[in-house]
């Protein structure tokens, strides 16, 4: 059929003529917007042509930029911080143009001077360490040529992995912000506004390190702002999903007053020049342990140049995977402990399992988050070669990472 | 009025709550809170989206010139995540669609071969996400009165106000069945007895929301040379009828005063002039304390700001609606003054700034700054609407059936796909085994002509949420009046005194009313034991203590005994006695026993005494 | 050398003779306990024997039991809930008696009368399905035996999978109360006697399922009662580890008065005999996704009856495993997404990834927590060797663990 | 007293703070903190643990009498979960491991081949966990003076004391050296000089706490037919000879009553009796409102009781501390009665009751019945160990010397090994490699031989936490009296005045100092300029707005301006007009020139001026 999408189309059905624009074809019915607005699906077949209205090409209405503000750069990996709707078709598409995005989230142009480069164009779920680095790299390029901070707009899904390689790779004088939003931008509810202002917010303040700005609770009332390696997505699809572990919040950005105030441990923007430092090593998982798991689970992680186990408790294996786990290490793998429960420190002396993991050459990862540690040992075996030297880094706070004291309450 | 001649267009939209178990995309239940009982709250801002061609949608548009766009939401431990707009919808409720398609082939339409849910942008804050979720479930049904039924949606219901911008979320969500019906009634009559009739319809499957708020009406009117408005929230039907007389009369009071300002060449004014200096020192409360006041002069509008166009209702309190959007309280008008406090000279000075005559008519808008610039600019866009005659609308009924503005007509450009909800395909067989439920009408005949209830018991017990108690009962062989009587009026009056009926189970009310037709409780103490029943007493502990079981034998010892001791009485007025020692013997039994059992046994008791 | 722990010798240092008893030899180094109650390390080769002292094996003093009050069993698995400490050596060891716990934990005598039972003694990191199935089978004998509520002491590790697995196998009518201790019970600040005092109360409550009782806060305040479904060890080391996810607790027993208090929600004790159904299909594991995760490893689970994936966010993998997830799905694995957010329900029908997960098979686990699922998998897989309809149950809830709407607050 | 005739007996533990970076059980700072910048608290119990034998260690079972054993811990942002128990402990703190061993390399003993930390049952609240981490790292060593030192522990402090049963967790886990000699003093004298000497060793290696409370002594102290007795929390080296010498007063006492005991054939009454209706109208207050008065006799105690023993106390006291164990407020016996509004009928009633005469003690205890009880209980024990004369006893010290009972000496079955922590090994080449530093007494005789300064201050440099930037403002050329005086006298004067000057940075006051011997700022103007610096002025701007550096020029001119005003008196006088103009000069220039370079120029310009 000849029938495109956004192609004028009608039907006659229920003993009427239906009128409306065609909008796609699944599984043999055609899915027509009629001209009340509702979409139906419909027999393809039933479907009549009526003349062909090619989309209109949206005005492109050029944003007035206030030169007095600073320099501020939006780098977008996908995540969609601004959507527009045709609401002729129905279709929602994602925004990644400067001018769209301030166009969208009005309040922007009384922040900064905007520009915007899109390295990726992803579902945060496809993310990999080879995007990390293109980011790592377009992120640093930006702060190099003047940009006074960088909002980096991700799928929440990875944001949190994303975030703890950039605090790796780039050592920046200046901050660089992740920020996403748990509701599409299309509706009228989505966080992405308050998301986006309050990360803009962070941006031109005085931070200096790389954070991800989200909802602090499910009310619009204000963000907070998390350390990048310290950070978690803690639930599924809350607004207030992400949470800081182990460690207070850096800052919290209010709304709409866009106040921004900063922890007195959050590190603060710098005049220096920002390093690039963006060698990994790819070859890193994560495996999760449960009882019962044979070693074969271990085992198929034969060859990789490091293995970060999410343990039980303080950070346990079961005895029958240890020899297992010795083989990895003796093979030349960094095995780094971690724990499933996400909150409190490894220590695996004391107990005979975690000793014995010891002995076996595991690493223990503090109060390292798994993610954290999975990408830290990724950043870590891509600069260093020497395997106790890598260890040592690994138990080495670099960023804010690894905390020596858990403090009360947390 | 000539309604033909006037050119009276009128359609209805009914929205009606269903009565399923959960929601429409999540599992809680349908059910209602008081506002104490609620478990949280939180707060958010709503923003109208950008559409393709960089158009917001016109009544979005008008919500966001509210300064301050944040609401409040009360959740309670009966609503979930996605009331919260936190959490993706479930899958649309199958009992929810099964219930919109019945009613669709109860109307003789056709179901969409594939239901798509929408989402409709409503950013007044009565739905948290910001739209409101709804699909086209079947198109082009027709009532035997012949007004066409153009369709029907199934949607999710907003959260309910509590009060100013603050919703409660047990409501968001509750299925919503949108019957649309052609514009196709031409008087006002004609509009309450279709409404009507789908009301029947409505109740006649049994799974619909009964009481306040769960039916509302939006009427879609216009007349000739006027203009489509929706009166939105019509909740009284007895009310339908005149909103479209009102609105009729509105429209063509409005096409006169068109008329008039053309024939006056009449003019908005172009200049807004600050006039605070002029009331510093007004008796007016409200000018006095003003942070600012602006006036603009309608030319030639003199006399037609003040005309009443609807009961209640000027031109004046249009463009007092619409200014109300910049958060004013409302405006003064030359027409109406001196009054409120403004004294005749005020007035006399204030039309010398506009070099203002009679014919014309200067307004008076007083707030903060820019409230008032806001405000005054409302204001003129109505005036040059006046011209027009009469704006396409959305306006919400007041109290007696006039109107108020609220919104212009929401455009098309409002709907797109809903995509965190699949498709749901209706198939031809799913479509054919879909059941028709019995008419509240026809049953009604049926429980006359069948069941022999007098006409207005079967018309009560046909329309009454009971009835299919009521059905049950019958069928258990308990008698068709007694069974009525008791689920109507015998609840009803028990309901009034405070008693907590609506606790009782079915199967205690058809408990009870078997044992009265076995004989092992009497009618008369039908009422009692359900009081007890409603405080907590199980039935048949409170049948025991209320009429505890006589023995047939012990009845008649009783009888024998209550004779024996009026022997003389009934041996001087023999059978005549039946009468007066009925009284005792009821009085002794206090109910426990059918009168006509002791009836029956008090006859031959006296008559084999009187014989002996 | 004869020299044995527990043996007085003496040695020759630091210009002294020191005295002691002998009680191990590590890496060379005879660990000698000084009458000063000090332990040191000496070389070996410097010790004497002095003269042998047997260890007095300690006096079993017999508890009196009264017979007036209910029943209760406690079943150890290894978890130490009472242990003694022998000064002169220093030794801690682990009591599994009821009459050692009731001498450890007074106040238990004042609850009920106890029996004790003892299936396995292991590290709870080596818990496996087929010691599960031993403790269940232990559990239910007890119930049918009489007892009127069950304890099962157990390490904190996998406690919540222990608990989620009797949930499933035994449909019990009376409370089965999974308690552990955070600190060690041979310490004065250890949490086991509050703990155990308030399982205890908890197994004469009204309640009427499995539940894991634990410190609430870090404080000895009070105990909260989780659902053993919908629990988890969320920090490494505080008393107060373990959260209800997804949904509020049981219920608190407050200390020291040992008053209960039951949500409306959790079960009740019934009037019925218990049923055991333990039959586990044990090849079910769980996969953590993260970003740039090779397909093998996905490949690596190929043979396995069941697999429980944590995914991003709602539910997600990337594209690029997808394909391997449903040749595992077409070779008869069951595969059941969780998300690694923990909190909230996996929805896979909003994002392109999750349709694509659907499509290849995937059963969306709802909010089931990743442990839960796995052992509900297990359980189903035992039982239903129809695969529709083991979809059908992992989706269907059974003993609370998944939940028809996510409240407010959670 | 002829302390060699009573067989005097002591040794001492001295606990010192030591001042490293972190903790010893994790890497919080060794900060201690205000209670109202807690950041949280909890609230626990503690319990002893059975032991293998199932005994309870003696001291713990003590605490275990007290009815409400729950502690209530502050927690601070410089505290972590370490300190709340809440998580393992971190590895042995290597810098506090070090610095024992530096401590035991210098009073010659021989470290253990390794480390095993040890916990120790502590179930006062005052840990955590409920034990304290300690384990021996050296042994055997010797002072010059010839005292023996047995041991050196590496412990963690413990949380101080709020009130009551609430601790802070600032203090909790701070690394402690716990330093015990052996039983070798004779005479209180030589205790004193001992532990002088040990705390000049402890400061000589800059790395101890300094302070109040930061070192505290236990004192052992025996005499012949006495027992070993701790004294704890002896803070003021000044008082420990008088404490030895009040404890063998004590012992000597007590030896004395225990013999007149036996000569007396006294005995501790069998039966408690309840008196409480005989004080029903009592003028004590006390006794009015207590519930339960309970009362037991000593035969033959009578006098003894109220014998004091040490000054301020009594066999009484002693039997008090005893009972409030219990919870009770104290007790009253008839040695001190009538007193307190206990008159003599209630007293003589009282006697009566137990049949006791004069040489007899009745004690009174009021409280509840079940604290009475438990008082009684305690004061019986302790009545039948007066016979034994001296118990082995852990006493605190009292303000004046004096002591108070605390609880029994503790046993040694209260040591298991801290699993939590891995044994450190010491190895032969680690012990070799370990620098002793110099010993404050050596340093202030070098003060005072190689840098002349006068006797008094070398000393008090030498003792001072500032001798290390004192010998680096000597290195780098300033003149070591003009260091010495700013750093101890100047900076205490201006501390007592307000300001902060431990604010001050090193590096400043030698930057200041050097600007001095530069001559760049006037020795005069230094008190002030740190007032600046302490306020927060950097050092250089102090130095500008205090006294601006004057050119040699400047000077000049100034100083040709003052003379010419005063040519005359400069003619009449002289060179002796040197004097009187330097006044004035120093005035002008408020310190901003060192007087001797005004003196220098002076002279030549005056030289000059009666030379013209």
């Amino acid at each position: 059929m000849s029938i495109k999408s956004g192609d004028r189309v009608s039907c006659s059905y229920a003993g009427s003529e239906l009128e409306g624009f065609f909008i796609t074809e699944r599984d043999g019915k055609a899915v027509i917007k009629l001209d009340s607005g509702y979409n139906v699906g419909i027999d393809a077949g039933l479907m009549k042509k009526l003349e062909t209205q090619a989309p209109k090409p949206p005005v492109p209405v050029k944003i007035e930029q206030d030169e007095s503000l600073p320099p501020l750069s939006i780098v977008s990996t996908g995540g969609t911080i601004a959507s527009k709707i045709d609401y002729r078709t129905g279709a929602v598409t994602s925004q990644f143009e400067a001018d769209d995005i301030m166009r969208a989230i009005p309040g922007l142009a009384g922040i900064g001077r905007f520009s915007a480069k899109v390295p990726a164009t992803i579902l945060s779920e496809n993310m990999t360490p080879a995007i990390w680095k293109e980011l790592a790299s377009t992120v640093y390029s930006e702060i190099r040529n003047g940009a006074r901070g960088v909002i980096v707009t991700h799928g929440t899904d990875t944001m949190a992995y994303s975030a703890a390689a950039l605090s790796f790779m780039i050592d920046t004088p200046v901050p660089i912000v992740f920020v996403g939003s748990q509701r599409s931008a299309d509706r009228p509810s989505s966080d992405n506004v308050m998301n986006g202002l309050c990360s803009a917010a962070a941006a031109v303040s005085d931070l200096g390190e790389v954070s991800v700005v989200m909802h602090a609770t499910t009310s619009d009332d204000y963000c907070a702002i998390h350390r990048g390696t310290r950070v978690r997505k803690m639930h599924t699809s809350r607004r207030d999903a992400f949470a800081s572990i182990g460690t207070d919040i850096l800052g919290t950005v209010d709304y709409p007053s866009l106040d921004v105030k900063l922890s007195g441990f959050a590190a603060r923007r710098r005049d220096a020049e920002p390093s690039l430092d963006d060698r990994l090593d790819e070859k890193v998982g994560i495996m999760y342990f449960y009882p019962g798991m044979s070693p074969a689970v271990v085992e198929s992680f034969k060859g990789y140049s490091g293995l970060v186990i999410m343990g039980t408790g303080l950070g346990h294996t079961s005895s029958e995977c240890i020899p297992a786990v010795r083989s990895l290490v003796r093979d030349g793998t960094q095995v780094v402990m971690t724990s499933q429960c996400l909150n409190g420190r490894v220590c695996d002396r004391v107990y005979d399992t975690g000793r014995d993991l010891l002995n076996a050459g595991v690493i223990e990862g503090g109060d390292l988050l798994p993610e954290a540690a999975m990408v830290k040992l990724m950043w870590v075996l891509g600069n260093e070669s020497d395997p106790g030297k890598a260890a040592e880094l690994m138990q080495t706070d670099l960023r804010g990472e690894l905390g020596r004291c858990t403090p009360h309450g947390l | 009025m000539d309604y033909e001649k006037i050119g009276l267009m009128a359609g209805i939209e009914i929205h009606q709550q269903l009565d399923t178990a959960e929601k429409l995309f999540c599992h809680c239940p349908t059910r209602l809170r008081d506002v104490d009982e609620r478990c949280g709250e939180f707060r958010r801002y709503l923003r109208a989206t950008e559409s393709e061609m960089g158009e917001i949608d016109r009544a979005a548009e008008e919500e966001m010139k509210k300064q301050d766009r944040i609401y409040t939401y009360y959740a309670y431990d009966s609503t979930c995540l996605v009331e919260n707009d936190e959490e993706p919808p479930a899958p649309l409720n199958a009992e929810a669609l099964e219930l919109s398609l019945t009613l669709a082939k109860m109307m003789g339409m056709t179901p969409v071969q594939q239901v798509h849910m929408m989402r409709k942008l409503v950013i007044d804050g009565s739905n948290t996400s910001g739209f409101q979720r709804t699909g086209l479930v079947a198109l082009n049904g027709k009532l035997p009165s012949g007004a066409r039924i153009e369709s029907i949606c199934l949607e999710e219901e907003a959260a309910q106000r509590v009060e100013g911008d603050t919703f409660s979320l047990d409501r968001l969500g509750i299925p919503l069945a949108e019957i649309t019906t052609g514009p196709d009634m031409r008087t006002p009559e004609e509009v309450k007895e279709v409404a009507a009739y789908i009301g029947m319809l409505l109740r006649s499957t049994g799974k619909v929301k009964r009481g306040l708020g769960t039916i509302r009406q939006d009427v879609n009117i216009s007349i000739r040379d006027g203009a489509r408005v929706e009166i939105k929230g019509v909740q009284d039907l007895g009310l339908i009828d005149e909103v479209v007389r009102r609105e009729a009369q509105r429209q063509q009071n409005l096409i006169d005063i068109a008329a008039e300002l053309k024939k006056r060449e009449a003019a908005v004014g172009e200049e807004i002039i600050e006039v605070t200096d002029l009331f510093k020192d007004t008796e007016s409360a409200i000018l006095k304390r003003a942070k600012c006041i602006l006036a603009l002069c309608l030319k030639g509008f003199g006399g037609l700001v003040g005309k009443e166009i609807q009961p209640g209702r000027r031109l004046g309190s249009e463009m007092s609606d619409y200014a109300k959007k910049c958060g004013v309280g409302g405006l003064f008008h030359t027409d109406e003054l001196p009054a409120y406090g403004v004294s005749g000279d005020e007035v006399r000075l204030l039309k010398e700034r506009f070099s203002a005559g009679d014919e014309d008519c200067v307004i008076l808008v007083a707030d903060t700054r820019k409230k008032a610039e806001c405000a005054t600019g409302q204001i003129r866009k109505r005036a040059m609407m006046a011209f027009e005659g009469v704006p396409e609308e959305t306006r919400k009924m007041l109290e007696e059936g006039s109107s108020a503005y609220m919104r212009p007509l929401p455009g098309a450009a409002r709907m797109y796909p809903e995509t965190d909800v699949l498709p749901v395909d209706i198939s031809e067989e799913y479509w054919e085994s879909l059941e028709l439920p019995e008419l509240i009408t026809d049953r009604e005949k049926r429980f006359a002509t069948e069941l022999g209830l007098d006409e207005s018991l079967a018309k009560q017990m046909a329309y009454s949420s009971k009835s299919p108690l009521f059905e049950e009962a019958v069928l258990k062989g308990i008698k068709p009046n007694l069974a009525a009587r008791t689920l109507l009026s015998t609840l009803r009056e028990l309901s009034r005194e405070g008693a907590d009926v609506e606790s009782i189970p079915g199967r205690d009310l058809i408990f009870l009313l078997l044992a009265v037709e076995e004989g092992k409780a009497a009618k008369e103490a039908v009422p009692e034991i359900l009081r007890e029943v409603a405080g907590g007493v199980s039935v048949s502990d409170a049948i025991e203590k209320i009429a505890p079981s006589i023995s047939e034998d012990e009845l008649v010892s009783l009888i024998r005994k209550l004779l024996d001791e009026r022997k003389d009485f009934v041996r001087e007025q023999g059978m005549r006695a039946v009468g007066p020692v009925m009284g005792v013997v009821m009085k002794e039994v206090r109910g426990r026993v059918d009168g006509k059992i002791i009836s029956e046994i008090l006859k031959k008791e006296i008559k084999y005494m009187i014989s002996s």
